[in-house]
């Protein structure tokens, strides 16, 4: 397995990847390499390079002194961290009581159907992530949900596929375009 | 001859396991013979009945609920006995057979009659009854009035058992005496 | 800055305001945004760029946080310079053109506000929201004007920190998070504790699904919590306060985040605070997706970066908090209280709630409601004011069957206990809890059964895994109640699930698993004939569950259901 | 060292002051079960058996967690608290797989004679039977998290007395698993030093030595007081 950081750049340019080093090594240095920051580190790691891969973990574990288990253990205790890629676009379908009870599980429900995946994978082709949250304390729209980070409230099943279909037809235009 | 000196009715029952129960229960030694004076037995692989009889008043059931079979024994069981007795870890437990709840049912038969180094093929299935989704411990399946655990019971065990039963007093033993395993 | 200066900046900003002629606060805050509140900013911009330089500078609009009526937004309320205040809802950037252009003109705009007595507003009590929809929370100087870090100044010149607690102790407010712990003993706890250092923790990790009255406290008005924060830090002797905002909130962790960098600008926050000798400095710390750091311990442990477990109590954070050391740890909604209390006195606010729960509580209302939405109410007022008076009663001609309180910890409380008052001792007689203040409103098509489910559910995912009963036992009653929902429960599944319910109560280490099986037995209390519907009837009386399969016994009979490998020859 | 007195099932006894409740108890020769707590490692409080009832507070408290006090009145045995046990006890065999019969700690395990101990001989809850595997990467020992129900002893052992900790829990809740370095294989470890302690005080058959078949796994933990005293206390003089 390699090991990150990489040595130090021998030319000026940096490549994509050490730019985002770059960056959490910006957090670090703020949170002065407390451990008690690792939280706060694994937030701009997540942020930065989309999920949390064995390298960053292993780097966050040398850079704070903690042990790599302790890092592991705190990268999966929560949520938010993601230790798999995610796919180009992400919906994450809101489940608190008062959507659910307006009808959030048929809505999971027939996301999973349409685009034959299981709530917390993404779908094979990598094109979608489909997320069930816990309340995401906007229950006056309920049921609603987030597509790409926005908003979208007072939904049903047909609304929610017919948006997460137009996201994903408008990028595959985009990236047909490019390729 | 008084009530009390009436021989009991015993049946013993083979469902999901290894028949090692069984063995362990032939394993008593001289208190067989003390027993043979006490009891009937009316059915079990040690006798020749076909029917589980009416009115049983002790049942002994070795092995856990695998197929439709079994539950439906299990039933038939509970209702024509007095005390149904969970005897042996399989019974009580699932233990060693219910090792193929981790396995998908259609992967552990194709490993059995398929794959096995004397493949019996399809054919076999026909006759196989239907398999529960879960092999179960028997009183999840219906109620037990005593349970005797261990793999198989020591000889000890069982006639501690035994004797509580006929002698209508109750059974208490040591820690020691009701390990699993 | 000191006092004087502080003062000085709020009267020059309140001046600057009654000079204007129209003043335009536009909701801002989530559910308007995605009703198109930025639309009618974008309009509302258009507009005024479009009039003369003469009426321009008398015009001011205030992207403000929430007013509290979400499913009518986006809401606009408009303030003429005579004071007079009306609220429009629902407005589009073609009404707002006319109501504006109507102001303007001095006519009657051809677009209706909401009632002046509109009762949603009416039968409220604010306290902690009182500036909500009255400021830019982004903008420090609109807290000020409105008299923010006054009561701290005050304190901090005025008072020594054993009056402080006392103040607070003889308001009788209670701990808002949901156990309602008198917030005076714990302060008065953690000001007498020794220690070299001491801290202050907000917790802002509101989890209960249905809730987000912390979530629109820290949005709309964070100078709120920050100064009822340093006021507590002042009381007890902290010079460190955390605030840990739940994840699942970027706006409002963005919001915090201004708002210190701003008080401590301005001398609010920092060393030698409003030049006193007191130094207070607040940290926000985010959360990153984890019900189970609402409990007290497992937030400071995740305050602490480690995996978010609780630890066992005693001893309580007041002895033994963050690193070991004395933790004031109260809710935000606690502390936005605490302002308030100090400007007006102890008395003051004992005035409003009842005898054992004073003051008011927020409540974030909604499901099968008309007016959903976020509400203060005095304790006490009746849950039938606050559904029905409040709420408007139920859309679609539905008809009442249940109010869910407290969620995951909480229960269902039914029709005929809709006149209970709600207060902290009233709600736990009925088997409920007050909790944060989530309020969902379920009308006959909810299956109680099911809900009960849906709150295991939760339970059995956020489980830390620390403790035994929690860990599967909250797995085991989600088994028992998926098969009551499914068709495969048989009689005696529902006294293994009660006996569940009572262990995993009793010996679960925190108070996730304490009060998880909350909803499944308070259901059963006073719905338990829905469960027998399902069990003995093979029917779900409100026609959400399935019921396809089939009891275990009966299996025999129906073998053709069973798994079991079929090839075709 | 000065004593106090507490009342421990309607008899007056002594114990030190500050001393541990759960050893308190034990001092008077009173069996009180537990899984997660060992003498010599950090209390946990997580298997929740040695729950007992003390006199003004509002519910049961874990012995292990508190410390006993002057005057304190305990009761460790009662009906309901007798029932809790077996209760917790059925939930952690229903947990995994706890195939006794064919168990290397078969007959020497904590768990197994726990459940003896306090009559449990039925569990009432579906076993929930995850799938689980066994890391045998390791060339002196191996891991069946079958048999594992996360005492978190290891754990604690290896980070408190051995100083590595390469192990530690991933997930939550029921998907709760020990793990060893980023999740690695053992036997892939660059922090494990290959010490043994882990194995040793493990209660049930889940760390063992390889090579151990059924029954012949048996663990001590004597070591482990013994070294502790020997760094805390002095006892070794070099």
């Amino acid at each position: 397995m390699t090991k990150t950081p990489p040595n130090p750049p021998v030319t000026n340019e940096k490549s994509p990847h050490e730019l985002k080093l770059q960056l959490l090594d910006k957090t670090l240095k703020k949170s002065q390499y407390q451990q008690d920051a690792l939280i706060e580190v694994l937030h701009t790691a997540q942020e930065t390079f989309g999920h949390l891969d064995e390298d960053i973990l292993d780097y966050v574990s040398i850079q704070l002194k903690l042990p790599p288990s302790w890092v592991y253990g705190v990268a999966t205790f929560y949520n938010f961290f993601s230790l798999e890629p995610q796919g180009d676009h992400v919906c994450v379908v809101c489940m608190g009581t008062a959507c659910y009870v307006k009808g959030a599980g048929d809505i999971v429900a027939r996301i999973e159907q349409e685009f034959d995946m299981k709530a917390g994978t993404t779908t094979t082709d990598n094109r979608l992530t489909l997320i069930s949250a816990r309340c995401l304390g906007n229950c006056s729209l309920a049921p609603m949900l987030t597509l790409d980070g926005s908003v979208l409230g007072k939904q049903t099943p047909d609304s929610t596929v017919a948006a997460v279909k137009e996201k994903i037809s408008s990028s595959s235009v985009v990236g047909e375009e490019t390729s | 001859m008084n009530e009390t000196l009436k021989k009991k009715r015993l049946a013993t029952v083979w469902l999901g396991g290894c028949s090692g129960c069984h063995m362990s229960l032939l394993d008593i030694d001289e208190a067989l013979i003390a027993l043979v004076d006490r009891v009937d037995l009316v059915y079990g692989p040690l006798v020749d009945a076909k029917e589980y009889p009416e009115d049983v008043d002790i049942c002994l059931v070795e092995g856990a609920v695998t197929n439709v079979e079994n539950l439906e024994l299990a039933r038939h069981i509970r209702t024509n006995t007095r005390t149904v007795v969970s005897f042996g870890d399989c019974a009580v437990t699932g233990n060693v057979t219910s090792m193929r709840n981790r396995i998908p049912i259609s992967d552990l038969l194709n490993a059995v009659y398929h794959e096995a180094s004397a493949p019996i093929g399809v054919e076999a299935l026909k006759v196989l009854p239907a398999l529960l989704k879960k092999v179960i411990p028997l009183h999840q399946a219906i109620r037990v009035d005593l349970f005797l655990p261990g793999c198989p019971p020591g000889s000890e065990r069982i006639t501690a058992a035994l004797n509580a039963l006929l002698d209508e007093t109750e059974l208490d033993l040591q820690p020691h005496m009701r390990t699993f395993g | 800055m000191n006092s004087a200066d502080l003062q000085h900046l709020a009267e020059e900003e309140q001046q600057r305001q009654q000079q204007l002629n129209l003043r335009l606060f536009l909701c801002y805050s989530t559910p308007c945004l995605s009703a198109g509140a930025d639309l009618v900013k974008v309009a509302l911009d258009e507009l005024i760029a479009g009039l003369d330089e003469k009426q321009r500078p008398d015009l001011d609009i205030v992207a403000t946080g929430c007013m509290g009526p979400c499913s009518r937004g986006p809401l606009l309320r408009v303030v003429e310079r005579n004071g007079s205040e009306k609220i429009f809802e629902k407005v589009t950037p073609e009404s707002v053109r006319e109501i504006i252009g109507s102001f303007l003109a001095d006519r009657a705009p051809s677009v209706e506000p909401l009632p002046a007595d509109f009762a949603f507003f009416s039968r409220q009590t604010l306290i902690a929201l009182e500036n909500n929809g009255w400021v830019d929370p982004e903008q420090i100087v609109h807290s000020i004007a409105r008299g923010a870090y006054n009561s701290l100044a005050h304190v901090l010149h005025e008072m020594t920190s054993e009056q402080v607690c006392s103040e607070i102790t003889r308001s009788g407010l209670r701990g808002r998070g949901g156990g309602g712990y008198p917030a005076g003993v714990k302060w008065e706890l953690v000001r007498k504790a020794q220690a070299e250092r001491k801290f202050v923790v907000a917790n802002g990790d509101e989890g209960d699904p249905g809730a987000y009255m912390d979530r629109t406290i820290m949005e709309s008005d964070p100078h709120r919590v920050l100064e009822g924060m340093a006021i507590a830090g002042y009381a007890v002797g902290a010079e460190q306060g955390y605030i840990y905002v739940r994840g699942e909130y970027p706006l409002a962790a963005a919001r915090l985040a201004k708002a210190i960098k701003d008080a401590e600008r301005h001398g609010l926050l920092g060393s030698r605070v409003l030049d006193s000798s007191f130094n207070f400095r607040v940290d926000l710390r985010v959360g990153a997706g984890a019900f189970v750091c609402g409990e007290e311990t497992a937030l400071m442990t995740s305050i602490m970066g480690r995996r978010g477990q609780p630890v066992p109590r005693p001893p309580y954070p007041a002895q033994s908090g963050l690193w070991g050391l004395p933790t004031l740890i109260n809710n935000v909604e606690t502390f936005a209280s605490v302002a308030p209390i100090m400007r007006h006195g102890a008395e003051w606010f004992a005035g409003f709630g009842t005898e054992k729960s004073k003051g008011t509580k927020v409540f974030a209302l909604c499901g099968e409601v008309v007016n959903s939405g976020l509400i203060e109410v005095q304790m006490g007022t009746s849950l039938r004011d606050i559904v029905f008076e409040i709420g408007g009663g139920l859309p679609d001609g539905g008809t009442f069957k249940a109010a869910q309180t407290g969620g995951p910890s909480g229960g269902c409380i039914p029709a005929q206990h809709l006149d209970t008052p709600v207060d902290y001792e009233s709600l736990q007689a009925l088997g409920s809890i007050m909790g944060s203040g989530g309020l969902i409103v379920m009308n006959e098509t909810s299956c109680m059964p099911d809900v009960a489910k849906f709150f295991m559910d939760f339970c059995m995912d956020e489980s830390c895994g620390k403790c035994v009963p929690c860990r599967v036992g909250t797995v085991e009653m989600y088994e028992l109640l998926q098969r009551i929902t499914n068709g495969s429960a048989m009689d005696e599944d529902l006294q293994t699930l009660e006996e569940l319910c009572h262990v995993v109560q009793e010996t679960s280490l925190c108070g996730l698993g304490m009060t998880a099986p909350n909803p499944v037995l308070n259901t059963l209390q006073y719905f338990r004939d829905e469960y027998l519907a399902h069990i003995r009837d093979n029917q779900c009386p409100a026609g959400v569950c399935r019921l396809d399969q089939i009891p275990l016994l009966k299996l025999p009979e129906h073998a053709e259901q069973l798994a079991i490998f079929k090839e075709e020859p | 060292m000065s004593v106090i007195t507490l009342t421990i099932n309607g008899e007056l006894v002594s114990a030190r002051s500050g001393q541990n409740l759960l050893e308190a108890i034990r001092d008077q020769g009173i069996k009180l079960p537990t899984l997660c707590y060992l003498d010599g490692l950090s209390t946990r409080g997580g298997c929740r058996l040695c729950l007992v009832d003390i006199s003004g507070y509002p519910r049961l408290q874990t012995a292990c967690t508190t410390t006993a006090t002057e005057g304190m009145v305990v009761v460790t045995h009662n009906e309901k608290i007798n029932r809790y046990r077996k209760m917790i006890l059925e939930l952690t065999f229903a947990e995994r797989n706890h195939t006794c019969a064919v168990c290397v700690s078969n007959e020497h395990c904590e768990l197994q004679t726990m459940a003896a101990e306090l009559g449990m001989d039925h569990v009432r809850y579906d076993y929930l039977n995850p799938q689980l595997g066994i890391d045998i990467s390791h060339e002196k020992y191996g891991v069946d998290h079958n048999r594992c129900i996360l005492c978190l002893r290891c754990v604690r052992v290896c980070d408190e007395v051995e100083g590595a900790h390469t192990l530690d829990v991933r997930h939550r809740g029921i998907n709760s698993r020990v793990i060893t370095d980023l999740n690695r294989l053992w036997g892939e470890s660059e922090s494990c030093t290959e010490c043994g302690k882990c194995v040793e005080v493990c209660p049930t058959g889940a760390l063992f030595d390889k090579g151990m078949s059924v029954g012949e796994m048996k663990k001590k933990t004597n070591f482990l007081r013994r070294i502790l005293d020997g760094r805390e206390k002095n006892q070794w003089n070099r």
